[in-house]
C-alpha cells in the first residue's frame, strides 16, 4: 500500500478531514461557532479542490482501485478502500461542491443560531459519510457510511431538537429508512455468503452473475432496492422525506435534495449491471419509481409549503431517476440517462432549496403565499435564481433540466409497453405545473385571492427557532453567491452532456433525435406552466388549482395519499397494539409471574411442613417410628 | 422340647414387652407413665442379650455384663429423667405431657 | 504410662469435671472466678488434646480405639467446648448457683462424645452414647425461664430416652445375628446381617441412636424445640459438638463396614435427601433465629449424610471436612447470636436489625457465617459442600447433587432474610452492642478461619484424609 | 492447547489488587471518603493497566494459553489454581477492567456508607477477574459466585426502586442457576475419571453423547440464566433498575458476559457434542430474547427498564451467535460481549448522573436534557445510537458478524433477528427524543452539565467504542486467535 501516491493520500485526506473536523467541533469547539466554523470550512474546502483535480486530471479509463484490510474474519472480510471511476468522481464532485455551497450558504442562514457550532460538526459528519459512500471500493463500506450519513441525516433533521415536530421527523426518518436498510443489509449477507466478496467490481461482473442462479440474484437485488427506496424515498416509505423538511433549509437542499436522497439512485448506477442481470428485479424498481412520481408530484400540486413542494418534487425526480434507470437495465441501455438527471437535478434541485431558504429566513415563514403576499419578488437574486431553477425542473431549453428529462423518456421510449413513457410524460407535465405554480405565485401575488387555497393559513411567523430577521436589510451575499453558482451550473450542465457521457462510458454515442418525443416532452413541458398561468399567474387567475374540479381527488392528495395515515396504524396496530402489549403483558404476567409463583410456592410448602411439628412430642414420636417402620418395610420388600 | 427353652420364646417375650412399651411412650400422657414405658424397653432389649447369650453365644458373659450395664444406665437415665420431671411439676404445675405445648411449628 | 497417654484427654477432663464438681460444692458461688477457671481448664484440654493428637492403639480389650481420626475428633470437641465457654461470660440465662455445673456437665458430655468417637464396640458405644446424652439433658433445663426450657427438656429427654431404647433394641438383635459386640467383627458381617431380616431389623433400629444424634429425619423433632428452649451457650454446644461426634461416629460405622448393599444405601439417601428439603423448606418460615438454625441443623444433617452413604474415601473426607467447618461456621453464627442476645433471650430474627451500626464486626462476623452455611464462596462451607457434591457425583448419585445444590439456593433464602435484617433495616430503639477484646480477637480469628480454609482447604483435607485412612 | 508459562505472576497480580485494595478498605475509617475512593481506584486502575498490556502483550502469533500460572491446590480432588490468558478473556479481562475503572469514577460522589460499597465492589471484581482468567472447574464457579453475590448487599443497601424485591429475586434467581450448573461441572468431573478440574485436560476427554448432553444443557440454563437468556431474563431488568449506577454497570456491563462467557469457556468447550445437539434450541432462545427484548423495551418509560431490556436483545445476539458455532459467529459474539459491555457501561453511568440529579428515570417526566446538560446527554445518545448498530461503534461490527453467521446457519432466525434491529433503533431513539429532545421540563432546568472530572470516564468508554469501531481488527484479531484452535477442537 504506497501511501505515499498522491492519489491515495487525495482519498484519505477527502474522508479524513471531515473526520477530524467532525471530532474536533464536537469534542473542543462546540461552544465557539467561529472556530468550527472556520475547522468545518477547511475540511470541506480541500476536498472540494481535490475532487475537482481528480476529476480532471484523473485518467479513470481503468478504475483506480486501493483496498486494505479492515476487518477479516472468516467468511465475512470487509476491506476499507476506494474506488475512483468515472461514476464516483462525478458523484464526488457533486457532493464536495454542493456541501461546500452549503456550509458557505449556511454562514449566512444558521448565523447566530445557538447550536452553530453543533450544526457544522453535523455537517463534516454528512460529508465524511457521503464522500466515503461515494468513493467506497466494497458494497459493506458502502453500507456502513450509508448508515452514517442515515445518522447525519438524522442529526441534522433534529437539529432544532426543542421542537417536537423537528424530534419526531427526525427519528422517522432515521427508522423509516432504517427499515429499508434491513432488506439491504440482509441482501448483503447473501451476497456475502454466496458471492464471497462485496467488492463493487466482483458484484458487477457478468461472470458472476452467470455462475449464480437467477433467483438468488433477483432476490438480493430486491432486497438492496430496499434500500434504496428507502434512502431515496420511493413509495410505500417515502413518508419520511416531506416531514424532514423539519431540518433547517440548507440541510434540505444538501441532504434531502441533492446528495443523500440521491445516494439511494447512485447505488443504483454503482452496481447498475448486478441490477440489469435480473429483468424481473428492474420491473418492480421500474413500478414502484412510475407510481413514486405519479404520487408525489400530485401531491406537489396542492401543497402551500414552499419546502412541500420542492420535497415532492424531490421524490417525484428520484422517482423519474429510477426509471430511467430500470428503463435502460431492461432496454439494455446505458446507466447514462438516469446518472445524468442526478447531476443535473443535483443543481437545480440544491438551487430551488436555497432559493426557498433566502426567502424563509427572510419572511419566516413556509407558506410561499404568505411570502408572496409580503412581496417576496422584491429579493431580485433569489426570485431570478428560483425561476431559472423551476425552468430547469420543468423541462425547458436550454437548461439542464430539459436535455436530462430528455435522455429519461428517450430511455423509458425504448420499451416495447409504450405506457411507461406516457406516465413518464405526464409526470413531467406535472412537474411543470406544481413548479410554475409557486413561481407564478410569488411573481404576480393576489393578496387575499388566497384565502381559500387549502391547506394556507393567514397567521404568520412559525418560523424555525424564531429566523425571522427584519425585512431591511437584503440578502447577505454569502447566502446569494451559493445562488449565483449553482445557477450557472443549472445553465451550463446542460451543454456538458456529451462531454459527461464521454467521461462517464468512455464513448459518447450521437442521439437519434427522436422528433416526436421532443415535441411531446416540450408540450408537456409547456402545457403545465400554462396551466399554472391561468391558475395562478394570469391577471384573472382563480387563483384554485384545477384540481380544485375534483374535491375527492383533492382532499386525496391533500392527504398525501393517506400514505402516513397508513404508516401510523400500522405502527399503532402492529408494533405498538400488538408485539409490544402481548409481549409485556406475557412478560409480566407469564414469564415473570411464574417465577415470583415458584418462589411463593416453595414459602408455602415450607408453611405446610411445618405442621409435621407438632406441640405434642407423642404425635412426633409416633410420626418417628411410622417412618422408621416404613423404610424397615421398604427395606424388607427391597431385599 | 422345654417351651421356656428356646430361644424364640424369649425373643417373642422381649419383642412384646418392646411393643408395650412403645405403646406405653406413645400412648400413655403422664411423664411418669412414659419414663416407665421407656424402662420397659431397655427391659426388653436385656431380655434379648440374655437370651442371646444364653442360647447361642460363645462367651457366656457378654450377655450378662450387657444386661448390668443396661441396669446401670437404667437407674442413671431415670434418676435424670424424674429430676428434669420434678422442674417440669415445679414450672407447669403438672406432670401431663399435655401440657408442655408451647413449642411447635 | 502408655496408656495414660492414650486415655490422656478423657482423664484430663475427668479430672476437670471433677474440679467443677467440687466448685459446685460451694455455698456461695464465685461467677468470674469460676468461669476463669473453666476457661483456663478448657484451654489447657485443647493443649492435652493436641499433645495426644499423634496417638494410636487400643485400650479397654479392643473395645476403645485411638487413632488419628478420634484424635482429631476430640481436638475438635475440646476446640468446641473451649469455644463455647468463650462466649459464655455471661450466663444471664443460667441461675449463678448453677453455673459451676454448667461448667460440670458440658465437660462430662465433652468426655461422653470423646469416648463415643474412639469406641469401637457395641456396649461402649452406648454408654458414652448415653453419658454425652444424659448430661445435655440436665444441661437445656437449667435455663431459667416460663416453662419452655423445660418443655424443650422433657421432650429432648423422651425422644432421646426412646430412641436410645429402640437403638439398644437393635443391638440386641444385632448382637443376636453376630454373637459379638465388636464392630471389628461385625461390620465384615454385613452382608449376612443385611441378608438376615433379623440383622436388617437391629441395623435399622440401631440407627435410630445414631441419626438421633446427629438430627437426621425422622429422628429430628428434638432439634428445634432444644435449639429454641435451651440457653443460647448450651444450643451452641449442641449445635456445634454434639454434631460432629454424631459425625464421627456414623463415619467409624460406615467406614469399618464393607458395602451395606443397595436397598440400605439407597434408604440412607432418601433420608439425607428429606432431611435436607425438609430442613430447608420449614426453616424458610421461621421468625426465631436459633430455631431457624435449628431446622437448618437439620438440612446440614442431610448434607452430611451424603458423604458418609457414599462409602467412600473421597465421601469421608469430605465428611469429615464438612463436620470441622460445620463446627466452626456454626459457632460462627451463634458467637453473634448470644453476643447480641446480652440477656440471652430468644433472638428474634427483627431482633438483628440494625446490626451492622450497633456491632459492625458482629454484623461481618454473622454474614460470613451465614453465608458459609449457605455454601457461599469463598468460605469453608462452600468447600465443603462442593467437596460432599463431588464425592457423591462420583458415586453416580446425580439427583441427590442436583436436589443438594437447589436445596442450597432455598436455604439462601433464609439465611439472607437474616443478612437483610441485620444489614439493610434499622431499628433506632435498639441499643448498640459493645464487645470485649478478646471477643473481638476471636471475632476476627474465626471469619479469618472460614475464608482462609475455604480457600485454602488443602491442609484440612490432607489432615482429613490421614484420619479417614487411619479409620479404613 | 499450547501453555506458555508467565515470567511475572501478571495475572495473579490482576486478580490480587482489588483484594489488597479491599483488605485495606477494611482498615481506613469510614469518615474519610478521600482516601477510600483513592484506595479502590488505585486497586481498579492496577488492575486496569495490567489488563492493558496483557491485552496488548498477548501473542497472536504464539496463540494458545499465555502467561500461565499453574499451582496444586487441593491434591486429593485434583483442584489446581490455574490461570492464563488467550484470545478469548484477554478482551473479557481489558472490559472489566475498563468498567471497574469507569465505574469507580462514575461513584465518586457517593456519601451512603461509601467504605463498605467499595469493599463489596471490589470483591465482585475479583470474582468477575477470576472467572475471566481461571481454567480450572473448582476455582471457575468459586469466582462465579463470588462475582455474583455481592450484588445481594450492593442492591439492598445503595439500590433504589422496589430494591428488597430485586435484589432478592436477583440472588435466589443466579443461585438456582448455580444449583445446576453445580451438577453439570461435577458430572464432567467424575465422568472424565482424571479426577482433576482442570478444563485443559478435561477438554481432552470425550465424554459419552448423554453426558454432554445432560451436562451441556445444566450447564447451559445454568449459566444462560446470568446471561438474561430468554425466558429466564426477568430478573436483570428488575435488578438494573433497582441497582446503584456503577453496580449497574458493572453487572450488565460485565456480570452478564460471565453468563455467556461461561456458556462458552465451559459449556461448549468440554460438550462440544452436546452443543451440537442442542444449538438449535440455542439459536431460538437466543432468537426471541433479541425479538422479544426489543419489544418489551418499546412498552417501558423507566429509562433503566429500558436499557435492561436492551441488554436482553443484545445478549440473545451473543448467544446467537454461541449458536452458529462458525468462527464469525464466535468473533462476534465475543466481540459483541466486549463492545455491549463499554455500550451498557456507558448507557448506566449516563443514566445515574442524570437520575442522580433528577431522581426520576419517567421518560415522560424528562425532556429537553440536550439543552439542560448537553455533555450528559451526548453521552447517552452516543450509547443509544451504538445500541441502534450504528456503524463506527464496536457493537456494529460485532453484531454485523453474528448476523452474517447466523444467516449462514439459521437463515429464519438470522434474518428475524436482523429485522428486529428496526425496532431497536425506533425505541433507542424514542427514548433519546423523549428524554433529551422536546421543551425541557422547568423543574430540571437548574441543573448542571457534566463536570469535566465526572465527564472522565464516561470518555474513557465512548473512546473505547470508537477505537474499536474504527479498528474492529484489533479485536477480531485477537479473538480470532484463540476461536479457530476453539472450534477445531470441536
Amino acid at each position: 500500500m504506497g501511501s505515499c501516491d498522491p492519489v491515495l493520500l487525495g482519498c484519505l485526506t477527502t474522508v479524513l478531514l471531515p473526520l477530524f473536523a467532525f471530532a474536533l467541533i464536537m469534542i473542543f469547539t462546540w461552544r465557539r461557532p467561529n472556530l468550527s466554523l472556520a475547522i468545518s470550512l477547511t475540511a470541506s474546502t480541500v476536498p472540494l479542490i481535490i475532487a475537482w483535480t481528480f476529476f480532471f486530471t484523473l485518467d479513470v479509463k481503468t478504475p483506480i482501485v486501493y483496498n486494505f484490510n479492515w476487518l477479516v474474519s472468516d467468511a465475512v472480510k470487509v476491506p476499507f478502500g476506494f474506488l475512483l471511476d468515472p461514476t464516483s468522481l462525478i458523484m464526488l464532485v457533486i457532493v464536495a461542491s454542493i456541501s461546500w455551497l452549503v456550509q458557505v450558504y449556511s454562514i449566512g442562514y444558521m448565523g447566530g443560531d445557538p447550536g452553530f457550532g453543533r450544526f457544522y460538526a453535523d455537517l463534516s459528519l454528512f460529508a465524511l459519510a457521503m464522500l466515503t459512500l461515494v468513493i467506497s471500493s466494497g458494497l459493506l463500506q458502502l453500507y456502513i457510511a450509508w448508515e452514517l450519513v442515515g445518522l447525519a441525516s438524522y442529526l441534522l433533521i433534529g437539529f432544532w431538537y426543542e421542537k417536537f415536530s423537528a424530534s419526531e421527523a427526525g427519528k422517522k426518518a432515521f427508522v423509516v429508512t432504517r427499515f429499508g436498510d434491513i432488506g439491504f443489509f440482509i441482501g448483503l449477507v447473501f451476497l456475502t455468503l454466496f458471492y464471497g466478496s462485496l467488492d463493487i467490481a466482483t458484484v458487477n461482473s457478468a461472470a458472476v452473475a452467470k455462475s449464480m442462479p437467477p433467483w438468488l440474484i433477483t432476490t438480493s437485488a430486491l432486497l438492496i432496492f430496499c434500500g434504496i427506496m428507502g434512502k431515496s424515498a420511493q413509495f410505500p416509505i417515502h413518508v419520511w422525506l416531506p416531514d424532514a423538511m423539519e431540518g433547517p433549509t440548507p440541510v434540505s437542499a444538501l441532504l434531502h435534495s441533492a446528495t443523500m436522497v440521491a445516494a439511494g439512485v447512485y447505488l443504483l448506477t454503482r452496481i447498475f449491471p448486478f441490477f440489469a442481470a435480473s429483468a424481473t428485479a428492474m420491473t418492480v424498481i421500474l413500478c414502484i419509481s412510475t407510481i413514486t412520481l405519479i404520487l408525489s408530484s400530485t401531491i406537489g400540486m396542492v401543497a402551500t409549503d414552499i419546502k412541500q413542494v420542492w420535497a415532492y418534487s424531490t421524490i417525484s425526480q428520484l422517482g423519474f431517476m429510477a426509471m430511467g434507470l430500470a428503463a435502460a437495465g431492461l432496454a439494455s441501455g446505458t446507466l447514462f440517462p438516469g446518472y445524468y438527471h442526478l447531476t443535473t437535478h443535483a443543481a437545480f434541485k440544491a438551487l430551488l432549496f436555497l432559493c426557498s431558504g433566502v426567502f424563509i429566513h427572510h419572511f419566516g415563514t413556509n407558506d410561499f403565499f404568505t411570502m408572496a403576499t409580503n412581496g417576496g419578488r422584491k429579493l431580485l437574486i433569489p426570485m431570478v435564481t428560483i425561476t431559472i431553477a423551476s425552468l430547469a425542473l420543468a423541462g425547458i431549453f436550454p437548461f439542464s433540466g430539459f436535455f436530462s428529462k430528455e435522455l429519461v423518456l428517450t430511455a423509458l421510449a425504448h420499451l416495447d409497453n409504450k405506457l411507461w413513457l406516457i406516465l413518464g410524460l405526464f409526470g413531467a407535465f406535472l412537474t411543470a405545473y406544481y413548479s410554475f405554480r409557486v413561481i407564478f405565485v410569488m411573481l404576480f401575488p393576489k393578496p387575499g385571492a388566497y384565502g381559500k387555497v387549502p391547506g394556507h393559513v393567514e397567521e404568520e411567523a412559525h418560523g424555525h427557532g424564531g429566523h425571522g430577521h427584519g425585512e431591511e436589510h437584503g440578502v447577505p451575499w454569502v447566502m446569494s453567491l451559493p445562488l449565483l453558482v449553482l445557477a450557472g451550473f443549472t445553465l451550463i450542465l446542460g451543454f456538458c452532456q456529451g462531454y459527461l457521457e464521454k467521461f462517464l462510458l468512455g464513448e459518447s454515442h450521437p442521439h437519434a433525435m427522436n422528433y416526436f418525443l421532443l415535441v411531446a416532452a416540450v408540450s408537456c413541458a409547456v402545457g403545465g406552466i400554462a396551466l399554472a398561468w391561468f391558475d395562478w399567474g394570469a391577471k384573472n387567475a382563480k387563483c384554485v388549482g384545477f384540481i380544485q374540479k375534483f374535491p375527492a381527488l383533492q382532499t386525496f392528495f391533500i392527504q398525501k395519499w393517506y400514505m402516513d395515515h397508513f404508516w401510523r396504524w400500522f405502527l399503532n396496530t402492529f408494533i405498538y397494539g400488538t408485539f409490544t402489549r402481548l409481549f409485556t403483558l406475557n412478560d409480566r404476567r407469564v414469564v415473570d409471574g411464574g417465577v415470583d409463583a415458584v418462589a411463593f410456592s416453595t414459602i408455602g410448602s415450607g408453611r405446610l411442613l411445618s405442621f409435621i411439628q407438632t406441640a405434642f412430642v407423642q404425635l412426633n414420636l409416633l410420626f418417628m417410628v411410622l417412618v422408621l417402620a416404613g423404610v424397615g418395610l421398604y427395606l424388607l420388600m427391597g431385599r | 422340647m422345654l417351651v421356656f427353652n428356646q430361644l424364640e420364646t424369649y425373643l417373642y417375650l422381649a419383642l412384646l414387652l418392646f411393643a408395650i412399651g412403645l405403646y406405653g411412650v406413645l400412648a400413655r400422657r403422664s411423664l411418669i407413665a412414659i419414663l416407665i414405658s421407656v424402662e420397659l424397653i431397655l427391659n426388653a432389649a436385656s431380655i434379648n442379650f440374655m437370651a442371646f447369650n444364653r442360647f447361642l453365644a460363645p462367651h457366656p458373659a457378654v450377655g450378662q455384663v450387657i444386661t448390668l450395664f443396661i441396669m446401670a444406665v437404667a437407674a442413671a437415665e431415670a434418676a435424670i429423667a424424674l429430676s428434669i420431671i420434678v422442674a417440669v411439676y415445679r414450672k407447669l404445675k403438672s406432670i401431663n405431657i399435655e401440657h408442655a405445648t408451647e413449642l411447635r411449628g | 504410662m502408655m496408656n495414660v497417654m492414650l486415655f490422656g484427654p478423657e482423664l484430663y477432663y475427668l479430672g476437670a469435671a471433677l474440679v467443677f464438681f467440687f466448685l459446685s460444692l460451694r455455698r456461695q458461688p464465685q461467677v468470674k472466678g469460676d468461669y476463669q477457671i473453666a476457661l483456663a481448664l478448657a484451654a489447657g484440654g485443647l493443649v492435652v488434646t493436641t499433645l495426644c493428637l499423634c496417638q494410636h492403639g487400643e485400650l479397654f480389650f479392643k473395645a476403645y480405639r485411638v487413632d488419628l481420626f478420634s484424635q482429631i475428633f476430640k481436638f475438635a470437641l475440646a476446640l468446641g467446648l473451649f469455644l463455647v465457654l468463650t462466649i459464655s461470660h455471661n450466663l444471664a440465662q443460667i441461675e449463678e448457683r448453677f453455673h459451676a455445673e454448667y461448667y460440670l456437665f458440658l465437660t462430662t458430655t465433652t468426655i461422653g462424645m470423646m469416648m463415643l468417637v474412639s469406641s469401637v464396640e457395641l456396649l461402649t458405644i452406648y454408654v458414652s452414647l448415653e453419658l454425652s446424652s444424659y448430661s445435655l439433658y440436665i444441661l437445656v433445663p437449667l435455663r431459667k425461664g416460663d416453662g419452655i426450657d423445660v418443655e424443650a427438656g422433657i421432650k429432648y429427654l423422651l425422644i432421646g430416652a426412646v430412641s436410645s431404647g429402640v437403638m439398644l433394641f437393635g443391638l440386641s438383635y444385632i448382637f443376636g445375628a453376630t454373637h459379638t459386640t465388636y464392630l471389628s467383627e461385625i461390620l465384615p458381617r454385613l452382608p449376612q446381617l443385611v441378608a438376615s431380616p433379623i440383622g436388617l431389623l437391629g441395623l435399622l433400629l440401631a440407627m435410630a441412636g445414631f441419626f438421633f444424634k446427629l438430627s437426621v429425619f425422622p429422628f429430628h423433632f428434638w432439634a428445634p424445640d432444644v435449639y429454641q428452649g435451651a440457653a443460647n451457650q448450651v444450643t451452641t454446644f449442641i449445635a456445634t459438638a454434639s454434631k460432629a461426634a454424631a459425625v464421627a461416629l456414623l463415619l467409624r460405622l460406615a467406614a469399618m463396614g464393607v458395602g451395606y448393599g443397595y436397598s440400605f444405601t439407597k434408604a440412607l439417601v432418601i433420608l439425607s435427601v428429606v432431611s435436607m428439603t425438609l430442613g430447608n423448606l420449614v426453616a424458610i418460615i421461621q421468625k426465631d433465629l436459633k430455631r431457624m438454625l435449628a431446622y437448618s441443623s437439620i438440612a446440614h444433617a442431610g448434607y452430611v449424610l451424603i458423604g458418609i452413604l457414599t462409602l467412600q474415601e473421597s465421601g469421608y473426607i469430605a465428611a469429615v471436612y464438612y463436620a470441622v467447618a460445620y463446627l466452626v461456621m456454626n459457632f460462627t453464627v451463634f458467637m453473634v447470636i448470644s453476643e447480641v442476645a446480652k440477656d440471652g433471650r430468644d433472638l428474634q430474627i427483627s431482633e438483628l436489625s440494625g446490626l451492622w451500626r450497633r456491632n459492625p464486626l458482629l454484623s461481618l462476623s454473622l454474614i460470613v457465617g451465614l453465608f458459609a452455611l449457605a455454601g457461599v464462596p469463598p468460605s469453608i462451607g462452600f468447600t465443603g459442600k462442593l467437596l460432599l457434591f463431588t464425592s457423591a457425583m462420583n458415586q453416580g448419585y446425580f439427583w441427590l447433587v442436583l436436589i443438594g445444590a437447589v436445596n442450597g439456593t432455598i436455604s439462601l433464602y433464609y439465611y439472607l432474610r437474616v443478612v437483610y435484617a441485620s444489614y439493610f433495616t434499622d431499628d433506632p430503639s435498639l441499643p448498640m452492642v459493645v464487645v470485649s477484646t478478646p471477643t473481638r480477637i476471636l471475632n476476627y480469628a474465626l471469619i479469618a478461619i472460614v475464608l482462609g480454609f475455604g480457600v485454602f482447604p488443602d491442609r484440612v483435607v490432607e489432615l482429613a484424609k490421614l484420619a479417614v485412612k487411619s479409620v479404613l | 492447547m499450547t501453555e506458555h508459562a508467565a515470567s511475572f505472576p501478571i495475572l495473579t497480580c490482576m486478580l490480587l489488587s482489588p483484594v489488597v485494595g479491599l483488605l485495606i478498605l477494611l482498615f481506613i475509617k469510614e469518615e474519610c471518603h478521600c482516601c477510600i475512593r483513592a484506595v479502590s481506584l488505585v486497586a481498579a486502575g492496577i488492575s486496569l493497566g495490567l489488563a492493558i498490556y496483557t491485552f496488548v502483550a498477548y501473542d497472536k502469533s504464539l496463540g494458545g494459553l499465555q502467561f500461565v500460572e499453574k499451582y496444586e491446590w487441593v491434591k486429593t480432588f485434583g483442584i489446581s489454581y490455574f490461570v492464563g490468558v488467550e484470545g478469548l478473556n484477554a478482551p473479557m479481562l481489558l472490559l472489566t477492567g475498563i468498567v471497574i475503572f469507569t465505574g469507580v469514577l462514575t461513584m465518586w460522589e457517593l456519601t451512603l456508607r461509601v467504605k463498605e460499597f467499595f469493599i463489596f465492589m471490589l470483591a465482585l471484581v475479583t470474582g468477575v477477574f477470576g472467572v475471566f482468567m481461571t481454567y480450572d472447574m473448582f476455582f471457575f464457579f468459586l469466582f462465579y459466585e463470588i462475582a455474583v453475590v455481592p450484588m445481594y448487599i450492593l442492591i439492598l443497601i445503595w439500590g433504589s426502586t422496589r430494591k428488597e424485591y430485586a435484589a432478592m429475586k436477583l440472588t435466589l434467581y443466579l443461585m438456582a442457576g448455580s444449583g445446576l450448573i453445580i451438577p453439570g461441572i461435577l458430572m464432567l468431573y467424575s465422568a472424565s475419571g482424571l479426577n482433576t478440574f482442570n478444563m485443559v485436560a478435561l477438554h481432552g476427554v470425550h465424554f459419552s453423547p448423554w453426558i454432554q448432553k445432560v451436562a451441556f444443557i445444566l450447564l447451559f440454563f445454568g449459566f444462560g440464566v446470568l446471561a438474561a437468556l430468554w425466558p429466564f431474563h426477568t430478573w436483570s431488568p428488575v435488578g438494573h433498575v433497582a441497582a446503584p449506577t456503577a453496580v449497574s454497570m458493572l453487572h450488565a456491563g460485565v456480570l452478564m458476559k460471565l453468563g455467556s462467557f461461561a456458556i462458552l469457556r465451559v459449556a461448549m468447550f468440554l460438550c462440544p457434542e452436546g452443543f451440537q445437539y442442542w444449538a438449535q434450541l440455542m439459536s431460538l432462545l437466543a432468537t426471541a430474547g433479541i425479538v422479544y427484548g426489543v419489544f418489551v423495551g418499546l412498552a417501558q418509560t423507566d429509562l433503566k427498564y429500558v436499557i435492561g431490556y436492551s441488554s436482553v436483545s443484545h445478549m440473545g445476539i451473543v448467544i446467537l451467535g454461541l449458536s452458529t458455532g462458525t468462527v464469525d459467529g464466535l468473533n462476534g459474539s465475543v466481540f459483541q460481549m466486549f463492545a455491549h459491555g463499554i455500550m451498557t457501561a456507558l448507557f448506566f453511568s449516563s443514566v445515574g448522573y442524570i437520575y442522580d440529579r433528577t431522581h426520576t428515570r419517567d421518560i415522560h417526566q424528562l425532556g429537553g436534557f440536550s439543552k439542560i446538560m448537553p455533555v450528559a446527554s451526548a453521552f447517552f445518545i452516543t450509547a443509544a445510537l451504538c445500541g441502534a448498530g450504528v456503524p463506527g461503534m464496536a457493537s456494529f461490527w460485532a453484531e454485523l458478524l453474528v448476523f452474517i453467521a447466523s444467516v449462514k446457519v439459521y437463515p429464519v432466525q438470522g434474518m428475524l433477528a436482523i429485522a428486529a434491529l428496526v425496532v431497536g433503533a425506533l425505541f433507542a431513539l424514542r427514548v433519546v427524543q423523549s428524554t433529551f429532545f422536546n421543551t425541557p421540563n422547568p423543574k430540571f432546568v437548574h441543573f448542571e452539565d457534566v463536570s469535566p472530572f465526572l465527564a472522565l470516564p464516561r470518555m474513557m468508554l465512548i473512546a473505547t467504542l470508537l477505537f474499536f469501531g474504527f479498528f474492529p481488527q484489533t479485536m477480531v484479531g485477537l479473538i480470532k486467535s484463540a476461536v479457530v484452535p476453539f472450534l477445531q477442537g470441536m
